[in-house]
């Protein structure tokens, strides 16, 4: 009986078969386990063993009938991921409030001097004023006030609270104006200045404090002043209410942070691209700089800091057989990934907690270390199984050879290994010469990417997100599915999952903590996954096909953790059918879908090696 | 929905609750029920099982607070308030009790 | 006083003003009619009457104490649009069945050969079989026969039904098995063949029916029967259920209709580009043709007689004074604007009603005439008003001097007139200088992507759907608006809006007849809204701004009926933004909005010319 | 959902109406109601009122079939058969009245 074991970033995978002497193979089982430690270390052993035990147990055979344990030469391809906030807006002299109330009171458009409650009685008649009102104050009393005011003569023509009390103000008041609650810090209103205070009606939006000139129509500015406002109208829109306060220097500003320059080097030449520039910028110049040497970040710049961040949580996982770890400068990062995001962001400066969403860039970036040392593991296994432990082939070709026990599949033919931290990319023609790549970005920068997307702040959250369709609870006893079908319930949910949008886990409905609806939720997930593998299959495979060509491509086989996800296959066909490639998940001998490829490949280079004639 | 107190149920309570479904633009209806030995949480069950909406409020005498749907099994209230409740706790019932006749998150 | 008429493809304006002998202005009223007839031909004169008529009215003056009425000397430019699909799906041999139902029964995967539900009791034990119900078969009869046939040894596996019985046949199954139902030509599965049915659980998609190799391992395929099928598992990604038949030369073909090349001439060259190229790649050849003299369709395709239809649409409505058509031949097309879209069409060959969403290339055309014949609509309205009627600057000239009574607004500025038809611009410099250009596409082909994209077949609810807010009736008594928010009526929604996803119009909810969600609405809606216009600002802004620079720009004023729309005028303005231009909707006179920026701007010229002093 | 038949109501009626309910996933509670003037409507009207999902069928003895959702108004119901119905219309009545359970389009 033979072994193969794979050891991935991620997960440790095993194949048991029995190898007649003629060099046929029966399949007995596969299983996996979570991958113990960092790849090509010893920490790995625990879980080799533990996998290797597991398979024998299932298959109902004894360790000691083991022959041999073949175990992968593991690429010592690992990766780091990184994000950087390359934007930030700022309010200066609160000239606006634009965090969108969920219950704001009455209904239009009005402008005045904002004055405290506390001086309401005292204001000359006639002249419009809105009122401030602080935390503390009562909504009846709020009422009282205003209602004295006006009945004095006091021309209240809107309000702007601390509390959540809006619509319980203006049901009390005598005469309806529009007031904005919620404002968190409404002690730095300026007061004595000119406001305008707009609601728009449920389920519509703002759109004078919107518009530049509806600015500049509500304060009769000037051209140079109009300029000056017009990206206050930008911050508001799309909310159902706002404030805007004109002071004399207040402004709005949507700040570029300057991020750095990245450095790159290979194919003989360094270029150098500021990370402002966008994701496709990044990606072009990486691509004209084939294979990749190394690549740095400017010094003393967030670029700079951010890949220095990733070498030295890279030289501190690679620590050699001394303990010691490998410097960070000789560490050579072969390649990176550039993802453009954004970030929820509350707004420098903003009275009620306003967000904006900032512009970000991530960097999966993907190191080859010089230190695998597989050697050590496979003696450890050995050693405690009794069994002779050979390191075998290389991890794309082994793929490929587990691949092709996929139903349909011949060659030439390339896999896509879509993994936690790369996307590895193998190719085989039809004489059997195979060709390997790794490129940085997988599932986990989609974890990622979702996770910082809608600020879930949670990465278990984000995993689900990735893993499980999603649905509404709408009732305590039904919820709507992604697709719009409804399913009813026996049980009634628990009310922390009540009008949620959540993932639905096996253990039950996970509660997403959003704003934004199921398809906002169901729109990131997508486009994360798409954004990182739709892009990584393209430049992955670009990398191995022949002339770069990818109509030279017939058949492309899905591999790994990642082709488990209900879309992410789905995805990658509709990008590769343009250039005539059938591509679907595999289904490793026939039965083991995209896992145990390499496990499997390992076992069958290993049968091919001792039959008496070549395998076909 | 409808709100079940009893006799000595706080006033001051009773307005934060019902301020919170009004914030909401909920319309409350408030019912006077006899003295009994029901606790806040059979209060509004009760008042659920009346509610056109089937979303109910019980204040009890000591002022404890709960909030239920005419569907959940009597005991499983959708909530109730703590032992050192004040006026945003009670303020936050009849929010959430507003937020159940619309559909939104109750949080 | 003096009345200025503005008349449009769609709406006629007036703006009346009493007009003092120091040549200064005051306003007395402002008011819009629906235009009647083809912009500049005599028909228009009942419109123009019309709104002078009732402007004079709500100004309570009297028509003999109009002393002038100035006409805009309409541009004679006219749309036409024209839309072609240029994919179709086709399904030979009866392959696969993927229409979705709403109610499928079972869930799982099965393989069996597909036997009519007649012939069932008469099979081989244990040979694994699909079930084939007709119409008219009762569901208590099914599950009866079925029953027996599995009681007799027979191994059912899945079924498939011409009624929507699915789960009503599965409740009554001895042992579940999956259904797909719905299946209206049932009578075409092919009998005797190899089938596959899978249904996936609530709210999932099928993941084996969709998948290449999934089809291979299924169906024991070798790699060219695999690459064959792989259209098919590309056809039935998404869905909840499939059955897919293996016959012997079955296939499922995405084909591309042929359509033909557009030619084009301009700036001293012709070039060919095939409208299979796609939008953007016939926008960069209409971009390097700038100024375009005429467009052609390659004759005897699908283009050509999609332009010969604009043409003689055209022809036929510039009746000359005469009511001689003008020839097809004389009329030149000076703009084209090129959109991609998707038409949801049925699929030929399908069993079930399957639908595809189909490509397509919507056109909309330009023209210019030479025939315009406002001095008749002049004269007519001259006699019957008993006043001067001049005719008098250019659109776009006027355009700029009305918007220049918005507040904040300053020269250097642009306009962007957002109309029916086309989009027009106008540059008007420091110095007064001005320069307009019109290109095609606007409000309608908004209209018409709305209406084909979601297949709605009615312009009048395509028109609502650009116009107003979406919401999703929740309940008899609530609704959900687009942004989440609930709202509660006293009154019952009737039974037909239940549960849709519907316009908010002024007179109520009116139900959008689509499958879809409101989101797919939403986005359909803003999608055509920013490739019409988004992409149309950008066009006509390059070609006034000094040397095509958009940063070269200030102030862009938007006009018109479309700058009237609740989100096109933000789309532009997000995508102007950083050009550092301001952008927003204009507000003529400080009180029109949008509207009226020519009438008014026709009055403000009168005055400039017959002041003693020329206007600053 | 809760069907109410009056005495004379058609089996072949009843049965297409529950099949209807049954295929969209939604169980149907069926209540003899004594012989009564009331029809079709009525009926239906009495069904929702009775009915924790809040919506009820009624059939009446000439085999017309009503829906009705508690909250509606009584007069008007969510939707009826005409006067020559058949199978399918019977069938349509259920699958609408489950729909109106589901929050799904009736039509
Ligand atoms: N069922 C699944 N659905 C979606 N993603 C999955 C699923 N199972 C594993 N993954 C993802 O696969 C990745 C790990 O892939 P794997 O092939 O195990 O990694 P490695 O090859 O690096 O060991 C992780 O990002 C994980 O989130
Ligand atoms: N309130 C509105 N919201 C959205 N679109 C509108 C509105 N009012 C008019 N439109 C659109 O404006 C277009 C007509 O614009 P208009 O300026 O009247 O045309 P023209 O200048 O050709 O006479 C039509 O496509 C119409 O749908
Ligand atoms: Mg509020
Ligand atoms: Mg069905």
């Amino acid at each position: 009986m033979v072994v193969g074991v794979d050891i991935g970033n991620s997960t440790t995978e095993a194949c048991l078969a029995e190898l007649a002497p003629d060099g046929s193979l029966t399949y007995l089982g596969a299983d996996l386990t979570r991958t113990t430690g960092v790849k090509g270390t010893p920490d790995n052993t625990v879980g080799a063993l533990r996998v290797v035990r597991d398979v024998l147990a299932r298959a109902g055979r004894r360790p000691d009938e083991v022959h041999t344990v073949l175990l992968n030469e593991a690429t010592p391809v690992i990766s780091g991921l990184a994000m950087e906030t390359i934007t930030e807006t700022i309010i200066t002299e609160s000239t606006m409030i634009g965090h969108n109330p969920t219950t704001p009171g009455g209904e239009g458009l009005a402008v005045g001097t904002t004055v405290s409650i506390a001086d309401l009685t005292a204001q000359p008649p006639g002249e419009p004023v809105v009122c401030v009102v602080p935390a503390g104050w009562d909504f009846d009393d709020v009422a009282r006030v205003v209602n004295a005011a006006v009945a004095g003569g006091v021309a209240v023509v809107a309000a702007v609270l601390a509390g959540d009390d809006a619509v319980l103000v203006t049901n009390r008041l005598d005469r309806a104006v529009p007031v904005v609650d919620e404002v968190r810090a409404v002690e730095k209103v300026p007061l004595g200045m000119l406001a305008a205070v707009e609601v728009a009606a449920p389920g519509r939006t703002i759109r004078t404090l919107s518009d530049s000139y509806g600015l500049a129509s509500v304060f009769d500015l000037d051209p140079d002043q109009t300029r000056a406002v017009s990206p206050v109208a930008r911050a508001l829109t799309g909310n159902r209410s706002a404030v805007v306060v004109r002071t004399p220097s207040g402004d709005v500003t949507d700040r570029r942070i300057p991020v750095g320059e990245l450095v790159l080097r290979g194919a003989g030449r360094e270029l150098r691209i500021d990370v402002d520039a966008g994701a496709e910028a990044i990606m072009a110049t990486v691509a004209r700089l084939q294979p990749l040497d190394d690549v740095h970040g400017e010094p003393g710049t967030h670029v700079g800091g951010m890949l220095a961040q990733v070498r030295d949580t890279m030289s501190d996982v690679l620590r050699g057989a001394d303990g010691a770890a490998q410097p960070a400068s000789e560490i050579a990062i072969r390649d990176v990934l550039a993802v453009d995001t954004f970030v929820p962001a509350e707004v420098r400066g903003g009275l009620a907690g306003e967000i904006a969403l900032e512009n970000a860039v991530a960097l999966a970036a993907m190191v080859r270390t010089s230190r695998s040392r597989m050697q050590l593991v496979a003696d450890q296994v050995s050693a405690e199984l009794g069994a002779r432990a050979e390191i075998g082939g290389v991890e794309g070709e082994m793929a490929v050879g587990g691949a092709l026990t996929t139903p349909g599949v011949d060659r030439p033919v390339a896999v896509l290994d879509l993994g936690g931290g790369s996307t590895d990319a193998a190719l085989m023609t039809v004489d059997g010469v195979c060709t390997a790549v790794h490129v940085a970005g997988a599932g986990e920068l989609v974890t990622k990417l979702i996770d910082s997307e809608l600020a879930l702040g949670d990465r278990e959250v984000a995993e689900g997100v990735k893993w499980h369709p999603l649905a509404k609870v709408e009732s305590f006893f039904h919820l709507r599915h992604e697709d719009g079908t409804v399913q009813f319930f026996d049980q009634p949910f628990p009310p922390h999952v009540f009008a949620r949008v959540v993932v639905l886990t096996p253990d039950g409905p996970v509660p997403v903590e959003t704003r934004h609806g199921l398809d906002h939720v169901r729109r990131v997930r997508r486009a994360a996954k798409s954004r990182v593998f739709v892009v990584n299959a393209v430049r992955a495979l670009r990398q191995v096909a022949p002339g770069g060509d990818l109509r030279a491509l017939d058949f492309v086989v899905l591999l790994g953790g990642s082709a488990l996800d209900f879309e992410i296959p789905e995805l990658i066909a509709d990008e590769l059918a343009p250039y005539g490639i059938v591509c679907g998940t595999g289904n490793v001998l026939g039965t083991q879908g995209p896992r145990n490829a390499v496990a499997s490949g390992l076992v069958r280079a290993h049968a091919a090696a001792s039959s008496p004639c070549p395998a076909g | 929905m409808v709100v079940h107190r009893s006799p000595g149920a706080p006033a001051a309570v009773l307005r934060e609750v019902c301020a919170g479904a009004e914030e909401e633009g909920v319309p409350t209806e408030l019912v006077d029920v006899p003295d009994q030995p029901e606790d806040a949480v059979g209060l509004a069950h009760a008042a659920a099982l009346d509610s056109p909406l089937e979303v109910g409020v019980g204040v009890d005498a000591a002022g404890a607070v709960a909030v239920h749907h005419g569907k959940l099994p009597a005991h499983r209230p959708a909530t109730t308030t703590g032992p050192d409740a004040g006026p945003r706790d009670w303020r936050r019932t009849g929010r959430t009790a507003a937020r159940i006749v619309k559909g939104l998150p109750l949080g």
